[in-house]
C-alpha cells in the first residue's frame, strides 16, 4: 500500500517546494542554535545558500512536467518560470538586507524566515491545480506577509499598516472560500482541471451559484492584486512595511498572485471567463486612472511608488482581459521587468532615505539635488524612473508595449489608448524626482547621510544593466515568456 | 423532526448574529459567536458531518473564540466602541449595511425563486450520514489529500512564528 | 448514525440546564435581600478598593493562548489519523511523522525564544 | 417540512451578508475580526450542505482546512491587536491617523 | 393518522429522557456526598473527624445528612451581585460551569443494556461515534464560566485568577487530546461503546496496561483541567484571595464548587471507562442477552472504578502542596506535551511493528 500510494503521488516533482520546507526548518535550527542576538547572520547564509538549493533542484526537475498528487498540483513550464522568477527575487531581497534590518531596528531572524515562508505559500500559488492548494498557498503567504509589514513594532505606521491589511485579507478570506464553495457546488469539485472540464462538457445545472462563485473569486483575486476598488489596503500596507518588504510586496506576491489569476480564469474557469470582458474591462480602467491620479498628490517617494504599483496592475489586467496567449505571455515579461527596475527603485529610495526610524520619511526633498551629490546613484533612479514611465530605450518600454499591442489586437483599443494616457500621466510624478535630482540646487544644510551598503549597491548595479539590457533586446525574455505560458492553454 | 430542529436553529442562528456585530460590548460579541458556533455545530450534525460538529466546537468555540476573549481580558477593553471616526474600508456608513443587506437580498432572491433538490438526497437510506464520520473524513484526509495535510503544518509553524515575532516582549 | 441520533445530547442539555436555572431562581427567590454599599462593593481584603479592574494586564499570556490555538489545530488533525492508523499503516506514519516534525520544530523555536518563560 | 438544499444556502448567504455587514459598519478591531469568522462559518456551512446533498466528501476535507486557516489567521492578527494595544493604547479603527488609504 | 416512525421516535425520546434523568440525579447524588467526603477524608489525613453533626434529631449519623444542609444553606443565603459587575454575565458564568460539567455526562457509558419491560435500554445517554471527540468538545468550553466570572466580577483578583486559569487550563488541554490520541490509535475509533467492550476479557486488556505513559499523562491534565490541586492555583488564596469567584456567595458559589465536583466525578467515570474497562468486569464476557441483572451490576462496577479515581483526586488535594504558576507552565509545555508527542510515536511505532510481524495488538 505504502509503494502504490508514494508512486501515484509523483512526489518528486515537487522537489522545490521540499527542498525549500528542509531549509526553512533548516534555518529555524540555525537561529535556536546561535548566540542570542547573532543569529541573523547565519540564518541569511544558511537561507541564501538554501535559495540556491531550491533554485538547483527547479533546474533538475525542469523535464519532469505533469500533474503530481492526483491533480492537486500542475508542473508545467509555467509553474517552472514562476518558481525560478520567484526564487530570485526572494534571493535578492535577503540578500540586500542584512544591513538594512539593523537600521530599521528589525533585526530578529524571523525576518528572514517569515521570507522563506512567504516563498512556499507563492510556490504553491502558482503550482496550485485545486482551489484548496490555492487557498492554502495564498493564506500562508499572506501569514507571512502580515508579520513582515507589522514587525517594525515600534512604529504606528507599520502596526496600523498592518493591522489595515490583515483586516482586509481576512474579509477577502471570506470572500474567497465563499467564492470556492459555490463553484464545489456547482460543479462538484475543487479541481481546475475538473472545474474546466465540467464548464465545458455540462451546461451547469446552477448557473447563477456558478457565477456567484466566479464574482466572489473575482473580488478575492481584486483584493489580493490590489486592483480599484479593493485597493484601499496596499498604500499603507507598502508604507508601514519595512522598505525592503515593500520592495518584495510589491514584486513577488503580485507575481504569484497574477500568476494563479491567470491559471483560474484561464485555464478553470475558461469559457465562462470571457463573460468577465465587461467587469474586468471596468476594473482595469479604474486601476490604472485611480492609481496615477493618488500618485500625483504623494510627498512620499514611498508612497508614490505604492500608489504606482496600482497603476501598473492595472496594465497587467488589459493584458488578462485578452484570454489569449499573447496577453499572458505579456504578463509574465512585464511582471520580471517590472520587478526588477521596483527593487532597483526602493534600494534607491532606502539609500537617499532621511531617518528610517522616522514615521513617514521618504520624502522628495531627500532628492533635491542629488545628480550632483552622487551621480552614479542618481543615473541609477534616473533609469528606474524612466523604466517605470516606459520610455525607451528601457525594459519598461517594451513591457508596455507588448501589453498593449496584445490589447490592440484583440480588439480592445479602447484600452490600450486609455493605458497609453495613464502612461503619458505617470510621466509627471516620475519624472519629478528625476526633476528633483538634476534641475533642483543642493540644500547642503539639509541633506542626510546616504545609506550605504555593499549588497544594495551591487543588485542596484544588476538591476540598471537588466533594465538597459531588456531594453536594448527583449526577444529573448519575451520568447521564454511564451514558452511558458504555452503549455497552458 | 429535522425541519423543526433546522427552522429552531436557524432563528438562533440569524439573532445570535445579529447580536455579534451589533453590540457594543466586546465580551458580548464574543458570547454571542460562540452561540452562534454551537448552532452551526448542530447544522453540521443535521448535515451528517458529526466529525466536523465536533471540530467546530473545539476549534471556533474552544480555541478562537477563547483567544477572543483572552485579548479582551487581557487588554482589559471595557470601553464601547468610540462614536466618531472612520471605518475600515472609508466608505459611507449607510453604504456598508446596503451592500450587506443587497448581497443578501441578491442571493435570497434567486435561492428563493426555486426550491431546490431535496437534501439529503430522498434516494439514500442511513449511510449516507456516514460520509461525516471521523474514520470516512481521515481516509480521505490521509490518501488524496496528503499534500494539504502537510502543507497545513507548514501554515501552522509560520503562524507560530509570525505570532511569537509580533507577541514577545523582548526580542532575542 | 443519524442526526437523530443525537436527540439525546440535546436533552442533557435541557436537564442539566434546567437544573442550573431552577437553583439560581430558587435561590434568588428564597434569599434574604438587604441592600448595604459595603456589601455591594468590591472585595479587596477588606479595604477601600484601589483604582478599578480596567487597566491592562501584561500580555505575557498572550503567548500562551495563541500557542494553545496552533497545538489544539494540530492535535485536531491528529484525531482523525488515529482512528484510522491501523488501516494507513507506514504511509500515515511517515506522513504524521513528517507533520510532526515540522511542528515540533516550532515548538523547539518557541521554547529558545522563551515563548513559554514566565517573564 | 421537507428541507431542501436552499433551506441552508438561504441561511448561510444571509450569514455572509450578516457578516459582511459587520466588517463594512463596525470600527471595533475585535468585532471586525469576529464578523470575517461569521463570513468563514457561512462559507463552511455552504460546503458542507453542497458536500452532503452531492455525497462527495471534498467539500468537508475543504472545511477542514478552512478551519486551520482560521485559527491561524486570528492568531496572527490578535497578535497585531495586541501589539498595537501596546503602541497606541486603542484598538478602534477609528482611531486610524497616519495612513489613509 | 398516526405515523409508526413518529411513534418510534416518541418513544426514543420518552426513553431517553427517563435514562438522561435517572443518570442525572445518580450523578448529583455522588457529587453531592462528594463534597460531604472530601471533608471527612481531609479530617482523617489531618487527624480529626470532620463534619459528623448533621444527622436526624438526636441521631448524629456520622454526618451523613451534610450536604442536605449545606445545599439548604447555599439557597438560603442572599444572592448578591455586586453593584459594579456586569450582571448578566455575573449570573450567567457559574450556569455555564455547572453545564460545560454536566454535559459530559451524555457520552459516558454507564453500564449496559438492561431490559426493562420488554424494551432494551442502553445505560448511555448517547451511544454516539464521537464518543471521545464529544467529550473533549464540551471540555473546551469550560474556560468560559471561569472567564466569564473572572470578567463580570469587575475585581482585579478575580481578573487575574480567571486569566491564570485559562491558561492553565487550555495549555493542559493540549496535554489531555494528545494522550488519548495515543488511546484511538490503539481502538480505532472515537466510540466509547466500542472502547469499553474492546476491553472486555482478561484484566491485562485495560487500556492502562497497554498506555501506562498515555494514563499518566491523561490523569495529570485531568488534575488541571478540573483546577485540583496540586493545579489550584486559580484560586490560590494567599496570592489572589479566591481566584475568579472572590466576588460570588449563596447559590451561585455554589454551582462554582457543584461544577467544579461534576466535573471531578464525571472525568473519574471517564478515567474508567477510557483506561480501566469501564463497566466491565475483568474476565467475565459480556453477555448477548444482558438481562435486568447484568445492567444494574455494570452501572455499580463502573461506579465503583469511578469513586475509587475520586478518592484518589482527594487524596492528592490534602497531600500534595501547590505549584508556582511558572512551574505550571514549564511543566505543561516543556514536559508534559513533548513526552505526549513521544508516546503517540510510540504507541504508532509498536502497532506497525506487531502489524507487521503479525501480532494482534
Amino acid at each position: 500500500m505504502f509503494d502504490n500510494l508514494i508512486a501515484g503521488m509523483h512526489v518528486g516533482r515537487i522537489l522545490p517546494e521540499i527542498v525549500l520546507v528542509g531549509v526553512v526548518l533548516l534555518a529555524i535550527l540555525t537561529d535556536v542554535i546561535s548566540p542570542r542576538g547573532k543569529s541573523t547572520g547565519p540564518v541569511r547564509l544558511v537561507s541564501l545558500a538554501g535559495l540556491i538549493g531550491v533554485l538547483v533542484a527547479t533546474i533538475l526537475k525542469k523535464d519532469d512536467f505533469g500533474q503530481a498528487f492526483g491533480g492537486m498540483v500542475m508542473i508545467d513550464g509555467f509553474t517552472f518560470f514562476f518558481r525560478v522568477v520567484l526564487t530570485f527575487i526572494t534571493f535578492i531581497i535577503i540578500y540586500v538586507s542584512e544591513k538594512y534590518i539593523g537600521l530599521a531596528k528589525i533585526r530578529i531572524a524571523e525576518y528572514y524566515l517569515m521570507l522563506l515562508l512567504a516563498l512556499f505559500g507563492m510556490m504553491l500559488m502558482v503550482m496550485a491545480n485545486d482551489l484548496l492548494i490555492l487557498f492554502l498557498g495564498i493564506e500562508t503567504m499572506s501569514i507571512c506577509l502580515y508579520t513582515l509589514v507589522g514587525m517594525s513594532r515600534h512604529k504606528a505606521s507599520s502596526n496600523e499598516g498592518a493591522l489595515k491589511y490583515f483586516l482586509l485579507g481576512a474579509f477577502t478570506t471570506g470572500f474567497f472560500v465563499y467564492g470556492i464553495a459555490l463553484i464545489y457546488g456547482s460543479t462538484g469539485s475543487t479541481n481546475l482541471t475538473d472545474i474546466m472540464v465540467y464548464f465545458r462538457t455540462v451546461n451547469t445545472a446552477m448557473p447563477v451559484i456558478a457565477w456567484a462563485g466566479v464574482g466572489l473569486i473575482l473580488i478575492a483575486f481584486a483584493f489580493k492584486t490590489s486592483l480599484v476598488p479593493f485597493h484601499w489596503w496596499s498604500p499603507d500596507a507598502y508604507e508601514g512595511a519595512p522598505t525592503t518588504i515593500t520592495a518584495f510586496m510589491s514584486t513577488a506576491p503580485k507575481a504569484a498572485a497574477f500568476a494563479a489569476f491567470i491559471r483560474v480564469f484561464y485555464v478553470g474557469f475558461g469559457d465562462l471567463s470571457s463573460g468577465l470582458e465587461p467587469v474586468l474591462w471596468w476594473i482595469a480602467v479604474l486601476t490604472m486612472t485611480v492609481g496615477n491620479l493618488i500618485a500625483l498628490r504623494q510627498d512620499s517617494v514611498k508612497r508614490m511608488l505604492a500608489f504606482s504599483s496600482i497603476t501598473h496592475a492595472g496594465y497587467l489586467v488589459v493584458a488578462l482581459l485578452t484570454w489569449e496567449q499573447m496577453g499572458a505571455s505579456a504578463i509574465l515579461f512585464y511582471l520580471v521587468v517590472y520587478a526588477i527596475m521596483n527593487i532597483g527603485a526602493f534600494l534607491v529610495a532606502i539609500a537617499v532615505n532621511r531617518d528610517e526610524s522616522d514615521e513617514k520619511g521618504y520624502s522628495y526633498e531627500d532628492y533635491r539635488g542629488l545628480g550632483f551629490r552622487k551621480p552614479i546613484l542618481a543615473f541609477a533612479m534616473m533609469i528606474f524612473m524612466l523604466s517605470l514611465t516606459g520610455i525607451p530605450p528601457t525594459a519598461g518600454f517594451f513591457g508596455k508595449y507588448y501589453i498593449f499591442s496584445a490589447a490592440v489586437k484583440s480588439g480592445f483599443v479602447g484600452l490600450a489608448v486609455i493605458g497609453v494616457l495613464n502612461s503619458a500621466v505617470s510621466v509627471y510624478y516620475y519624472l519629478r524626482v528625476i526633476i528633483m535630482m538634476y534641475l533642483k540646487e543642493r540644500d547642503e544644510e539639509k541633506e542626510a547621510p546616504i545609506f550605504w551598503a555593499g549588497e544594495m549597491v551591487s543588485i542596484m548595479f544588476i538591476c540598471v544593466v537588466l533594465v538597459i539590457v531588456i531594453g536594448i533586446k527583449p526577444d529573448w525574455l519575451l520568447s521564454i515568456a511564451q514558452a511558458s505560458v504555452s503549455g497552458l492553454m | 423532526m429535522q425541519g423543526v430542529m433546522f427552522i429552531v436553529l436557524a432563528l438562533v442562528t440569524l439573532f445570535s448574529a445579529l447580536m455579534v456585530i451589533t453590540r457594543k460590548d466586546p465580551v458580548s460579541s464574543i458570547l454571542y459567536l460562540v452561540l452562534t458556533f454551537f448552532c452551526f455545530a448542530g447544522f453540521y450534525v443535521l448535515l451528517g458531518a458529526q466529525f466536523l460538529a465536533a471540530v467546530q466546537i473545539i476549534v471556533y468555540a474552544g480555541a478562537i473564540a477563547v483567544l477572543f476573549l483572552f485579548v479582551v481580558m487581557m487588554l482589559n477593553l471595557r470601553e464601547p466602541e468610540a462614536e466618531e471616526g472612520k471605518e475600515l474600508i472609508p466608505i459611507w456608513k449607510p453604504l456598508g449595511y446596503a451592500v450587506g443587506i443587497g448581497v443578501g437580498i441578491v442571493f435570497l432572491s434567486y435561492l428563493a425563486s426555486s426550491p431546490g433538490p431535496a437534501i439529503p438526497p430522498l434516494n439514500g437510506g442511513d449511510e449516507i450520514y456516514a460520509m461525516g464520520r471521523a474514520d470516512f473524513l481521515g481516509k480521505a484526509l490521509f490518501t488524496d489529500f496528503i499534500l494539504p495535510f502537510e502543507i497545513a503544518g507548514v501554515l501552522l509553524l509560520a503562524a507560530v512564528l509570525g505570532a511569537v515575532a509580533l507577541a514577545k516582549k523582548k526580542r532575542v | 448514525m443519524t442526526p437523530n441520533d443525537f436527540l439525546p445530547v440535546l436533552i442533557t442539555f435541557f436537564v442539566v440546564g434546567g437544573f442550573a436555572g431552577i437553583t439560581l431562581i430558587a435561590t434568588h427567590i428564597l434569599g434574604p435581600k438587604r441592600y448595604s454599599k459595603e456589601k455591594h462593593d468590591i472585595y479587596e481584603c477588606g479595604l477601600d478598593y484601589i483604582g478599578d479592574s480596567r487597566k491592562p494586564f501584561s500580555v505575557k499570556f498572550y503567548l500562551v493562548a495563541v500557542l494553545f490555538v496552533i497545538f489544539d489545530l494540530e492535535v485536531v488533525f491528529m484525531y482523525p489519523w488515529a482512528v484510522n492508523f491501523r488501516h494507513l499503516g507506514l504511509f500515515g506514519f511517515v506522513s504524521m511523522g513528517i507533520f510532526l516534525v515540522i511542528l515540533t520544530v516550532g515548538l523547539l523555536y518557541e521554547w529558545k525564544k522563551g515563548a513559554l518563560e514566565w517573564e | 417540512m421537507e428541507l431542501t438544499l436552499n433551506h441552508y444556502l438561504i441561511l448561510s448567504a444571509i450569514i455572509f451578508a450578516i457578516g459582511v455587514t459587520g466588517v463594512l459598519t463596525r470600527r471595533n478591531v475585535l468585532i471586525i475580526l469576529m464578523s470575517v469568522e461569521l463570513m468563514l462559518n457561512s462559507a463552511n456551512m455552504t460546503l458542507i450542505a453542497f458536500s452532503h446533498y452531492l455525497q462527495n466528501i471534498d467539500g468537508m476535507v475543504f472545511v477542514f482546512f478552512t478551519m486551520t486557516v482560521a485559527a491561524a489567521e486570528v492568531g496572527i492578527g490578535l497578535a497585531i491587536v495586541v501589539t498595537m494595544f501596546r503602541n497606541k493604547g486603542t484598538i478602534d479603527v477609528g482611531n486610524f491617523n497616519l495612513l489613509k488609504g | 393518522m398516526l405515523d409508526l416512525s413518529i411513534v418510534m421516535s416518541m418513544a426514543f425520546l420518552v426513553e431517553k429522557s427517563i435514562v438522561t434523568v435517572f443518570i442525572f440525579i445518580v450523578v448529583l447524588a455522588v457529587v453531592a456526598y462528594a463534597t460531604l467526603g472530601e471533608r471527612k477524608i481531609a479530617g482523617y489525613l489531618q487527624d480529626r473527624h470532620g463534619p459528623n453533626r448533621a444527622g436526624i434529631g438526636k441521631h448524629k449519623l456520622w454526618g451523613i445528612l451534610q450536604p442536605i444542609a449545606d445545599g439548604t444553606k447555599f439557597f438560603m443565603k442572599e444572592d448578591i451581585i455586586p453593584d459594579k459587575a456586569n450582571k448578566i454575565l455575573f449570573v450567567l458564568a457559574p450556569t455555564f460551569t455547572f453545564c460545560a460539567a454536566g454535559f459530559i455526562m451524555a457520552a459516558i457509558p454507564f453500564g449496559d443494556r438492561i431490559t426493562i419491560f420488554g424494551r432494551e435500554v442502553l445505560l448511555q445517554i448517547a451511544d454516539i461515534n464521537l464518543g471521545i471527540l464529544y467529550i473533549l468538545a464540551i471540555g473546551s468550553l469550560g474556560v468560559y464560566g471561569i472567564a466569564m466570572g473572572g470578567w463580570a466580577s469587575n475585581n482585579k483578583y478575580s481578573l487575574m485568577g480567571g486569566l491564570r486559569t485559562v491558561s492553565q487550563m487550555i495549555s493542559y488541554e493540549i496535554v489531555m487530546g494528545l494522550a488519548l490520541v495515543a488511546l484511538m490509535i490503539d481502538h480505532g475509533t472515537p466510540a466509547l461503546r466500542q472502547i469499553v467492550i474492546q476491553q472486555s476479557g482478561p484484566i491485562w486488556h485495560w487500556s492502562v496496561f497497554s498506555h501506562p505513559l498515555g494514563f499518566l499523562l491523561f490523569y495529570i491534565s485531568v488534575f488541571a483541567e478540573c483546577s485540583r490541586m496540586p493545579f489550584d492555583l486559580p484560586e490560590a488564596e494567599n496570592e489572589l484571595v479566591a481566584g475568579y469567584h472572590t466576588e460570588y456567595s449563596s447559590m451561585k458559589f455554589g454551582l462554582f464548587q457543584f461544577g467544579e465536583y461534576t466535573h471531578m466525578t464525571l472525568a473519574s467515570c471517564f478515567i474508567a471507562t477510557l483506561y480501566f474497562g469501564g463497566w466491565t468486569i475483568p474476565w467475565v464476557a459480556v453477555p448477548e442477552n444482558p438481562g435486568l441483572i447484568w445492567g444494574i451490576i455494570s452501572f455499580g462496577v463502573l461506579w465503583i472504578k469511578a469513586l475509587f479515581f475520586l478518592f484518589v483526586f482527594m487524596w492528592v488535594r490534602w497531600t500534595l502542596p501547590r505549584f508556582r504558576y511558572d512551574q505550571l507552565l514549564y511543566l505543561g509545555w516543556k514536559k508534559l506535551i513533548p513526552l505526549a508527542i513521544f508516546n503517540i510515536f510510540l504507541t504508532a511505532g509498536l502497532i506497525l511493528l506487531f502489524q507487521k510481524f503479525g501480532i494482534a495488538g
